[in-house]
């Protein structure tokens, strides 16, 4: 099923930051979300998983197909990298955890606590939650930081492999991931709320 | 006009500009008749009644500590009643209404206790006691701490408005629940309910009347207060209407600029 | 849901001693009352109910602030809100699992202290009985209050200050019971207030906690 | 003036003192934040509407 | 250190009313007490000195637990620690901070809680010169004990832990001035201990604060 | 004065990461850390820093003349953009903040909270921090995450200006960052606890 998206305007504090958004993601794409800091990307990201209301428009078949990755990885420091994965697997359904901490070569590692982990093995451990959700839709907020050149190439190749099952994703990043995508620049969409308009439907 | 027609009209004043406009016009009145209604109340009682042959002239007290209990009773009341009004139908003026009547009740809360207080000393001899009438202002005061507070706290106006909206009415429900729960677990020797009575005020009602002579004096400034909290609720919202219309300005044109 | 009650608990445990720090803390504030009030036998068992009670509310309500912040902190919230649990029992999951972490090792812990405070013979059954009533209903109001204040950053008195006024009803029913066992009076009615509360409580409050957690993240 | 307040007279003017002294301060303070928010927002729309 | 000073008193301020909270829950404990020990008011007045230190040394301890953690959390200590001041005053004005934010405010609030529970006349004057006397001591103490569990993931359970028997004396002297106080009773030797346990801990432990701090910075 | 390191070793949670490492950081010098996530950089970076101590070697001319900045900015989000900046100031003695602001595009945002700024600005804020410490070497422990193109080309002017007035830089990055300098790689550096070493001293 693809995600689409029409006339989307998204408010962050109170403060409207994007608006005129219109995209869909058909299964088996990956959109490249890209803009200048303070854009409005992770608002973005948020709204389209649910987590806030957008000011208007449509989000059409986003309900409970996406799997979200903000800045924060969700990590208990005290659980061991098993124990942190396998209680999202749980979560999401009870899926097998092994193909997850392969691909992101965790084996080595699947007994440390996550506390003891470096900034870049952290989030590792991080983006494998995104293979036991199961969930079709990825939406993903500059899942590459910290990670060095080698765990890029890992994420990317579970990107694709993901697309290659028919699921799709969305990725705010200011880096070059490698991956072949359309690319949407939230730029052009900033939003320009008119100064005279109504003092009455609200108080802008 | 039918009531609902009449209702609908109500719902007008959530406009934010249609309730400033209104407002304006109505609040010189309303602080005219406060002053007359609030100042004659006080005169008439501190200066012109008679003292009581039991309690002397501390039952001039009467004429603060009644009214401003009873106005920190319905503020909450209020407050209850726009926060529903807010989570229902989404009127920005109901929310800030409320925000805006809190400080007020506090106050008033605050003047019953101090007076009761004070009037405790020579009629109970002591400052305070325990007594279940007491107990629940005083935890009504906390609730009033507690909701100006998560206010103060919470900068994004909506989230505030939901957040304190809902604590307004779990708050009520545990203030009631309070209530009698204090009732319960000491019987006190505070006054029983005697103005509200219809029998009191006319003075059928021989055990415990507040006679006519303080009476009168007492409902004028029991207008009084109410007039004054309904014009400091007026004139409160419309401020907070203007803090609010200045924050999404300024977030407005930094968006722009 | 299981899953989330089990990782609740491990935490518990791994984070320092999760049962052991409520119950300590419960011991030494009833260890300090002596202390601050002066040791008088005749006087200690006389405020020993209403102490034991005290204590028992405040070491609930201290370990409240990390009941939802440290999911909040670490993005674990925003996670279980787009996961398929729907956030009413998430919030009821939270709170079991900090009644069982926290409200049951002070039940079972109260007589232990009663006997310091030189609590009389018969108040020691009521006592637990009120308590094993009551400490569930302070869990469930405790985790509206974390609920409520969970994206203000460290609003950890703001949760005192807002809890406080709610635990009023159930102190009072729940320290009457066991100050009426204590005197071997009847208690008949505050017990059924007390359970009457708490029953209530579980069943309705999860459904606000569930309402303004969402608003917090919003 | 006064009225003869016999004993009491200090209980009943401490009692009428706090009370206005708190009426007068909170419509005090209401009003002088009224004024302070309404030539803020007065400034605030002049300056939106001479440059937007 | 003037600047440290000032932002950790604007930090308090901002941080949704730092100065009303630690107030407000010393309120609200003080007004549990009479529902769970009962209204009788010949007992609340006999232990209210007491209670009202009790209640000032909790409300103390409940804001211990953002002293310094959020410093540690957002990275601040690891800048600070090295910034040109040295760890000493960094921790000393800290304390001083916390002081200013949560004892002073109770120092002056005591009195009205005073008349809440009762205490007797005389009690007044000596309960407010206990507690100006004593609360510089809590905050210090407290510093330290924060500053031993600032690396652990969310320790506010353990710092009460760790805390509370070191507030012990304090408390011991603190209370008893303010009992002997309200009773009209001699109070010459518990007031100079006190004075001196305020005035030790102020002089040495901001040392063994900084030496415990720079461990856990590692 | 140059920044010398000699045969140094230092742990992370009790185990060795790195040992035999020695480099010399003349000033208007920059060095650019690499090496796989788990290496040791976050590590090696607090210990010449100052907040732990090493196992072993030498560490020269650090003393009192490192600005570090880890992945955490130290950022209290109720205070301002400029009340943050002016603090950090006025505790390493009072310099203007005028200059960091422009040098970071700040100056649109200085009345903003810092808790309402985007990942990005956030970053900014942090980074404009060390131009307010005065302190001639910058330890800067993956400074460019969250920046878009633009703010990672400020940080590059930034840095280059430091070197240029005699500063130096130790950068730990997994990206480009456009800057000419050494790199060191500290893989080979690994730290590999040969089994059979001296139980005695230390129980490695
Ligand atoms: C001799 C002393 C006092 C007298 C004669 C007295 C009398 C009254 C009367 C006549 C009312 C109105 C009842 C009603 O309208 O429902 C009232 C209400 C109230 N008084 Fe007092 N009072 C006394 C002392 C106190 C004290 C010491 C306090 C508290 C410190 C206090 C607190 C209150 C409160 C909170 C109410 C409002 C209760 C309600 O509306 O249900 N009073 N008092
Ligand atoms: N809590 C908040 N309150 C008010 N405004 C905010 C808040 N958080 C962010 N903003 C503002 O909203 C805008 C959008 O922020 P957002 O975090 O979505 O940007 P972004 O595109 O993700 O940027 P970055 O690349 O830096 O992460 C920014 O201008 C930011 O300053
Ligand atoms: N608190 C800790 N206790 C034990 N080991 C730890 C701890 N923190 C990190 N480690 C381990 O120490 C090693 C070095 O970690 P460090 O953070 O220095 O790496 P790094 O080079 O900064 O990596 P990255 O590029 O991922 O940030 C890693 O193997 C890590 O797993
Ligand atoms: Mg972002
Ligand atoms: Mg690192």
């Amino acid at each position: 099923m693809t995600l689409t998206v029409t006339d989307l305007a998204i408010a962050r504090g109170g403060v409207p930051v994007i608006e005129g958004l219109s995209f869909a993601l058909e299964p088996g794409r990956a959109l490249i979300l890209r803009g200048p800091n303070g854009a409005g990307k992770t608002t973005l990201l948020r709204t389209l998983a649910g987590l806030q209301p957008p000011l208007s428009g449509r989000i059409e078949g986003a309900e409970d197909r996406i799997a979200y990755a903000g800045h924060s990885d969700g990590l208990k420091p005290t659980l061991s990298v098993t124990e942190n994965l396998r209680f999202w697997a749980s979560v999401f359904g009870g899926r097998d955890i092994g193909p997850a901490l392969t691909a992101f070569h965790l084996d080595d590692l699947a007994d440390r606590h996550a506390g003891n982990l470096s900034a870049g093995q952290k989030r590792r451990l991080g983006l494998s939650r995104l293979l036991v959700t199961g969930r079709p839709i990825w939406m993903l907020d500059e899942p590459t930081v910290s990670l060095d050149r080698e765990a890029v190439a890992m994420f990317a190749a579970a990107v694709r492999a993901h697309l290659g099952q028919g699921g799709s994703a969305l990725i705010a990043t200011h880096i070059d991931l490698g991956l072949e995508g359309e690319v949407l620049d939230v730029g052009p969409y900033k939003a320009r709320p008119s100064l005279d308009s109504d003092f009455d439907g609200g108080f802008l | 006009m039918t009531i609902s027609t009449r209702l609908n009209a109500l719902w007008e004043y959530a406009n934010p500009r249609k309730f400033l406009a209104t407002t304006e016009r109505v609040l010189p009145v309303l602080w005219l008749l406060t002053a007359v209604t609030l100042i004659g109340g006080l005169v008439w009682g501190f200066f012109f009644t008679p003292d009581d042959f039991r309690q002397g002239s501390t039952v001039k007290i009467i004429y603060v500590h009644v009214p401003s209990a009873f106005l920190a009773t319905s503020a909450w009341f209020m407050m209850l009643v726009t926060s529903l009004v807010w989570l229902i139908r989404r009127h920005h003026v109901s929310a800030l209404a409320s925000r805006a009547a809190a400080p007020i009740g506090a106050v008033m809360t605050m003047i019953a206790l101090i007076t009761g207080a004070i009037w405790g000393q020579p009629m109970w001899g002591t400052w305070w006691e325990w007594d279940p009438r007491l107990t629940s202002f005083l935890v009504l005061f906390l609730f009033y701490l507690g909701y100006i507070a998560l206010w103060e706290a919470i900068e994004d106006p909506d989230t505030a408005a939901d957040l304190t909206s809902v604590l307004c009415l779990v708050g009520s429900v545990f203030a009631v629940l309070s209530r009698y729960a204090v009732y319960f677990w000491n019987q006190g020797l505070h006054q029983g309910a005697s103005v509200l009575r219809a029998g009191a005020v006319t003075g059928a009602d021989t055990t415990e009347k507040v006679s006519n002579v303080y009476a009168y004096p007492l409902l004028l400034s029991m207008v009084g207060f109410f007039l004054l909290f309904v014009a400091l609720v007026f004139y409160r919202t419309g401020t907070e209407i203007r803090a609010r219309r200045i924050k999404a300005l300024l977030a407005r044109e930094r968006v722009n600029g | 849901m299981i899953a989330l009650l089990k990782r609740d608990l491990v935490l518990a445990l791994r984070a320092g001693g999760g049962f052991g720090l409520g119950l300590a803390f419960f011991l030494i504030v009833t260890v300090l009352v002596p202390f601050s009030v002066g040791p008088q036998s005749a006087l200690l068992a006389s405020i020993a109910p209403g102490v034991l009670w005290l204590g028992a509310l405040l070491a609930c309500l201290l370990s409240l602030d990390r009941l939802l912040a440290l999911d909040w902190e670490d993005g674990t919230l925003d996670l279980l809100a787009t996961a398929p649990l729907p956030l009413e029992s998430v919030v009821t999951i939270k709170a079991l699992a900090h009644w069982l972490t926290t409200g049951l090792p002070l039940v079972l812990a109260a007589p232990v202290l009663g006997v310091l405070l030189n609590l009389p013979g018969p108040g020691f059954l009521w006592l637990v009985v009120s308590l094993a009533l009551g400490t569930p209903a302070l869990s469930v109001i405790g985790t509206f209050g974390a609920a409520l204040t969970v994206g203000l950053k460290r609003g950890g008195l703001l949760l005192s200050l807002l809890v406080l006024p709610l635990y009023m009803p159930t102190l009072i029913y729940g320290a009457e019971v066991a100050r009426r066992g204590a005197e071997g009076m009847t208690l008949a009615t505050p017990l059924m207030m007390l359970a009457g509360i708490s029953a209530a409580v579980i069943a309705l409050l999860p459904f606000a906690s569930a309402a303004v957690l969402r608003v917090n993240l919003r | 003036m006064i009225p003869d307040l016999g004993k009491y007279a200090a209980t009943v003017l401490s009692a009428y003192g706090a009370s206005i002294l708190l009426l007068v301060a909170l419509v005090a303070l209401s009003l002088r934040r009224g004024r302070k928010v309404r030539t803020e927002m007065e400034q605030i729309e002049q300056r939106v509407s001479r440059d937007g």
